[in-house]
């Protein structure tokens, strides 16, 4: 069996009483979708949270690559290859799409040296920015400032972003929130075709699209994994169907 | 030092904690409920002082300055908030910082308009004009007994009322989560209206208690007000258990910081201040969410 | 910054450096002590103007590093002749920066209301250090006997003569000045403003907000550092009231008039808070009651400061590009 | 160049000079006009017109313009004309401050100030520049002693002077040990000092020195170590608003009865309103009193109640000989400034009758006075004696060149 590049074994996450997260364990392969679902307050997101870093985890162990990295930080996290989006507040206000998408290339291609250099001086973090924002179809609006994008256009910027990171593992915080059916099917083949890049961790609400896309699926509820596979078996398993699945399938 | 002189310290310290509380809880009010940085907070409480000096002189009754303090500052409080804070919702705080410093130079600047720079002493009323003896060298002055009272009606007063009141619960509630009370139906602009009037006159009445013990004169707040923040940031922001355990941090640090090290004191308590912000950021004492 | 505001504030700068440039030629006697007291505090002004703006730290204690500097001079400064000014002034500088990154690396762990209040903390931490325990010279103060001279390698450059003054606090300041438009231009630059308009994603872009706002905080009170030894050096005075928290907020202030999210602006309202002060003073013995107008009036009216003000009045009238 | 521990520069040799040649070009593009002598003479105020101590310097300058008005708006054949800087007590601000009125200003004379710290700045500059520099108030020992020089004056006092007497007051009531307390700040320390050395030359002993931090007034902790450590006798020193708190706080504390509290005269001049009954029989030394039945005294008082409608202290009477010296040195010289050394020297010869009674200058420029011991009875600083004649400062480092 290939070794993961991502496991999390028993992560926990309390909020003073409340156990948002209980003892989770998660295996992540190369070009691998695995798909987290549950329905509202399962702790999806508190989950993701602590494998991406911007929550220390209560219990439990996160490796990259056979490294753990439970308690790096974010920052540290994204230069090893770990790259996420956010539910809200994907992007940077105030900044161009070309800027937003170079700054996130920026520790991959400048030196500390290159820092006192501006952005747009600085080629090959543009030259990848493009390329970047080419592969989300945003090539056409490089210029215009992220406050004046649509909802659509941000979650692309924010995925065309994440891409420039060139990360190994890609964990998405919800992409189609909000998104139409014309711009969701596209986000979805977008990420179909990141598969072969890198392996991604997809948190969703949207139940169709995750299992058109998704190679296995783990279901949380109140915190707790009640079930963990291929989409097959686990939309076969009793327990699923009787928390979520009637419910989602409505 | 004889243990008489210890308590005698340990007395002085309770004493000035409880003055620095009731100065202190205004604030406490503004940056905990409102979020609002006030540097003017020094300011208010010396016009506090200004109006008993002026009260007494004009009417020759400092009983008078209680209702006139409370009058005074809660229309101050309402005009500040309806004229100047409530335009600078949204704001970051260097609009608050900045606001409240410019007010301190117009407050200053009126003070010494109206009243000259000289200093002014406030008679202590007759009723309170005794001291208690406590040893054949020093007596206590009754009225500083009179203002730790104050300070712990007070205490007793805004904690029952945080606590139980429906006014209370408002208040939690618009701290915590300006939409969230919004949404329960809470008039938020009328509570930061309410809060800041109060906030802003339980200062000035801090400064009209304290007249008589303090005397009165020119940048008489300027100490009060950072001594205000460190009671604040030792106890935690806008928890008044919070500053009320602050205040005695400080009173103590003060009182006996200037029997051992004088040179000191005041560094102290600054270093004090800055340890517990690294070792708590929240406070001593963790806020309830108001 | 948009484009636009970016070309006003390259112009605003452009202007001012010309114009400083005449002062020593056009101005005479005390007008150009009142310039070089202005050009430094302008020089301060933009350095807190760089962390106050990208980095969007409230610092209400920059008058400490500025103070601090100035008491090392004070205290390095020979009774019987000038002391050596790169010497010196590293000196000062370094230590300045040092107590920023001490200030810095425990008060950037804070955000919003936390964070300026321990720059205050920290700033009444310093005052106190020299008002009250005796070091440097008590409440009252201390002398820089001499001005201190630059030792080169042919020759000793005195800067008694208050031309000659000016112009080394000009070069000073031009530099300072010119540091932070650049800083505010470059990739670090942008991944302050990154950091101060989304953490979140800034981290997850890989950097730590921790780490660039420490950088720049420090960068920022070396400066500050900077124009507290040349104040020293030019008034040969130094008070703990210069470290004290009046003195920070009274730069801030400076900031905002001008506009915090332009380089130009700090110094701008540095100058125009200065000039302000300078006429209201022979005008009415009451002028901080003008000073402290313009402050309200400038915080109700032009929150984001005049450069920006004046930007948008040249604006196109149509809405947004976009 | 002579070796002495403060502020003698290389650039002293410039004085005045230094000025002009500074401004180089500029001084001949646009040339002064040259000063002709009948034109008014330029009098620069500096002093605190705003902050604590804005009264002072309202007296001050109000009694130095009294005395002109009184020799008829002319000393020396020369009419004067005033500016006025706020040095607003901020050490910090002290050179650009002097600078507006030297450089700025191009001021004759220089009058200021109150505040020592701002005056130490001020010195400095009067003596790289060489303008005469009248002190109507500041008391650092330091000014008139190792700083000293030919065109500084002072009329007030030296911190020593009024504090140095104390001692021997307190060994005439019988007290053999004190406590002092005062802001930890040079005058401060320069008081105590000066009262130890009076204290003990008559056989006292201090057992306690306590320093508060300058400016606080939070008295109560010190208050209570002296209750603990009883001594026969208390000097203080405060002034302005930690005067009043200070004076009503150890009344309050009980102290007052126990522990006899004595000081300099600021602990209770411009203060005994706001002390009121706290202030009540304390005995202090200084070198005037409310009611001292002399002719001058009379006059002034009278002239400046009429002008200002409020009572003269003793600030204004140190702006009235501030005005009455510089008046003998115009005199001795026509009214023409440029004979510095013989207006100087007629400055440092002058017998005064001021207000204070005789007064006379010692070879550092530092008033030779009378320090009177006065009680406070009725609100008012009433003369009981005097404390020590013709008290003249020891001027330790002076060196005139």
């Amino acid at each position: 069996m290939v070794e993961p590049v991502l496991r999390a074994s028993g992560i926990g996450k309390r909020f003073g009483g409340l156990l948002a997260v209980d003892n989770v364990n998660l295996d992540l392969h190369p070009r691998e979708i695995h798909a987290v679902i549950g329905p509202n307050g399962a702790g999806k997101s508190t989950f993701l949270s602590t494998i991406a870093g911007d929550l220390p985890p209560t219990t439990g162990q996160v490796f990259f690559q056979g490294q753990e990295v439970t308690h790096l930080p974010v920052d540290k996290r994204t230069r090893l290859g770990i790259g996420r989006t956010y539910q809200r507040s994907a992007v940077i206000a105030g900044f161009t799409a070309l800027d937003m998408v170079r700054l996130a290339m920026l520790h991959r291609v400048s030196s500390a040296f290159g820092m006192l250099s501006p952005l747009a001086s600085n080629d090959a973090a543009t030259r990848g920015a493009y390329e970047a924002l080419a592969r989300v179809g945003l090539s056409e609006r490089a210029g215009i400032t992220t406050d004046f994008m649509s909802h659509g256009e941000k979650r692309r910027l924010e995925i065309a972003a994440v891409l420039a990171l060139d990360p190994k593992i890609l964990l998405l915080d919800e992409p189609l929130a909000g998104l139409g059916p014309d711009e969701s099917s596209a986000v979805v083949a977008l990420i179909q075709s990141l598969k072969s890049h890198c392996a991604i961790m997809l948190i969703e609400h949207d139940i169709d699209a995750v299992f058109s896309v998704a190679d296995r699926i783990t279901v949380l509820d109140n915190g707790k994994a009640i079930a963990s596979g291929t989409p097959d078996a686990v939309r076969n398993t009793p327990a699923v169907q009787q928390a979520y699945l009637g419910f989602g399938e409505d | 030092m004889s243990t008489f002189f210890f308590f005698v310290q340990l007395l002085n310290a309770i004493q000035y904690a409880l003055i620095l509380y009731l100065v202190a809880s205004g604030l406490t009010l503004l940056l905990g409920i409102m979020g609002v940085i006030n540097l003017a907070h020094g300011a208010f409480y010396m016009v506090g002082a200004y109006i008993a000096f002026a009260v007494v002189q004009q009417f020759g009754n400092f009983w008078l300055t209680l209702p006139a303090g409370i009058l005074i500052g809660l229309a101050l409080g309402a005009l500040i908030e309806k004229f100047l804070l409530s335009r600078l919702e949204g704001a970051d705080h260097l609009s608050q910082v900045l606001l409240s410093f410019g007010l301190i130079l117009l407050i200053n600047e009126g003070q010494r308009l109206i009243f000259g720079n000289d200093p002014h002493g406030v008679e202590v009323p007759k009723i309170l004009a005794a001291s208690i003896p406590l040893s054949n060298t020093l007596s206590y002055p009754v009225y500083r007994l009179f203002v730790c009272a104050v300070g712990i009606v007070f205490i007793i007063a805004i904690g029952l009322i945080m606590a139980k009141s429906r006014i209370g619960m408002m208040l939690r509630a618009s701290a915590e989560n300006r939409d969230m009370a919004r949404a329960m139906g809470i008039d938020v602009k009328f509570v930061y209206l309410g809060v800041t009037a109060v906030g802003i006159a339980c200062t000035v009445l801090a400064g009209v208690i304290a007249a008589p013990l303090a005397s009165v004169y020119p940048g008489m707040g300027d100490q009060v007000l950072i001594q205000s923040f460190v009671v604040i940031v030792l106890g935690g922001i806008g928890s008044l258990s919070g500053a009320l355990v602050g205040s005695l941090l400080l009173g103590l640090v003060d009182a006996f910081g200037k029997q051992f090290f004088p040179n000191y004191a005041a560094f102290l308590v600054y270093a004090a201040m800055i340890a517990v912000l690294i070792v708590r950021p929240q406070g001593l004492v963790r806020s309830r969410g108001t | 910054m948009n484009a636009r505001l970016e070309k006003f504030d390259g112009a605003f700068l452009l202007l001012l450096a010309v114009a400083a440039a005449f002062v020593p030629f056009v101005l005479s006697g005390y007008e150009i002590k009142l310039a070089t007291t202005i050009t430094i505090q302008a020089g301060l002004a933009v350095a807190l103007g760089f962390v106050v703006g990208p980095a969007g730290l409230t610092s209400v204690g920059h008058a400490a590093f500025y103070g601090v500097a100035a008491y090392i001079l004070a205290m390095m400064s020979p009774k019987s002749g000038p002391a050596d000014m790169l010497l010196t002034a590293a000196i000062a500088i370094f230590g300045a920066a040092a107590f920023a990154l001490v200030v810095g690396a425990v008060s950037i762990r804070s955000r919003g209301m936390y964070f300026i209040l321990m720059t205050i903390a920290f700033g009444q931490l310093g005052y106190h250090l020299f008002n009250d325990t005796g070091i440097g010279g008590k409440s009252d103060g201390s002398y820089v006997q001499f001005r201190p001279e630059l030792h080169l390698f042919w020759t000793d450059v005195s800067f008694d003569k208050a031309p000659r003054f000016y112009m080394l606090v000009y070069v000073v300041v031009f530099l300072v000045v010119g540091a932070c438009w650049w800083l505010r231009r470059s990739a670090f630059g942008s991944v302050l403003l990154a950091a101060r308009d989304n953490e979140a994603r800034t981290r997850a872009f890989g950097f730590s907000p921790y780490v660039v706002r420490l950088i720049a905080f420090v960068i920022s009170g070396g400066m500050a550092g900077a124009m507290g030894y040349l104040t020293a050096a030019q008034h040969g005075f130094v008070a703990p009231q210069m470290l004290a928290w009046h003195a920070s907020a009274f730069a801030l202030v400076m900031v905002l008039i001008g506009g915090k999210d332009t380089t130009s602006g700090p110094a701008i309202g540095a100058i125009l808070l200065l000039l302000a002060e300078e006429i209201l003073q022979r005008w009415t013995e009451h002028w901080l009651v003008g000073v402290g107008l313009i402050i309200v009036v400038a915080v109700i009216a032009a929150p984001r400061g005049l450069v920006p003000f004046v930007a948008g009045l040249f604006a196109p009238k149509q809405a947004h590009h976009g | 160049m002579r070796k002495t521990d403060l502020l003698i520069t290389r650039r002293s040799a410039l004085k005045a000079v230094g000025g002009a040649a500074a401004t180089g070009l500029l001084v001949r593009a646009f040339p002064t006009p040259a000063i002709a002598q009948a034109a008014p003479l330029r009098i620069g105020f500096m002093l605190p017109y705003t902050g604590t101590y804005a009264s002072l310097a309202k007296n001050i300058d109000g009694a130095f313009r009294q005395y002109v008005e009184e020799k008829g708006g002319k000393l020396g054949g020369r009419s004067l004309e005033y500016v006025m800087v706020d040095d607003q007590a901020e050490p910090s601000k002290a050179t650009d401050n002097m600078n507006k009125l030297v450089d700025r200003d191009k001021v004759d004379v220089v009058v200021g100030t109150v505040h020592s710290g701002v005056q130490m700045a001020m010195v400095k500059i009067a003596r790289e520049s060489g303008k005469l520099m009248i002190i109507p108030n500041a008391g650092a020992d330091d000014a008139t002693r190792s700083a000293c020089a030919p065109n500084i004056f002072r009329t007030s006092f030296s911190n020593w002077q009024p504090c140095f007497p104390v001692g021997k007051v307190m060994a005439e009531k019988g007290h053999k040990t004190a406590m002092t307390i005062t802001w930890k700040y040079a005058a401060g320390e320069e008081d105590v000092r000066a009262f130890k050395e009076g204290f003990g030359a008559v056989g006292g002993s201090v057992i306690g020195e306590l320093y508060v931090p300058f400016p606080e007034v939070e008295f109560q902790s010190f208050l209570t170590q002296i209750a603990e450590k009883k001594p026969d006798a208390v000097f203080a020193f405060f002034a302005g608003g930690g005067a009043v708190k200070f004076v009503k706080d150890y009344a309050a504390a009980g102290l007052k009865k126990s522990v006899p509290l004595y000081g300099p005269g600021f602990l209770t001049d411009g203060t005994l309103q706001a002390q009121g009954e706290a202030a009540e029989g304390l005995l202090t030394t200084l070198h005037y009193a409310d009611d001292l039945d002399n002719p001058t005294d009379k006059k002034f008082r009278e002239g400046f109640k009429k002008k200002f409608n409020a009572d003269a202290d003793v600030y204004a009477v140190q702006g009235y000989d501030s005005a009455a010296l510089l008046g003998v040195g115009l005199e001795a010289v026509k009214g023409d400034m440029k004979a510095a050394d013989a207006m100087y020297k007629a400055m440092g010869a002058a017998k005064i009758d001021s207000p204070r009674g005789p007064l006379s200058f010692s070879a550092s420029h530092n008033p030779i006075q009378n320090i009177y011991l006065r009680e406070v009875k009725n609100g008012k600083n009433t003369f009981v004696k005097i404390a020590h004649a013709n008290l003249a400062d020891p001027g330790t480092g002076c060196k005139m060149s």
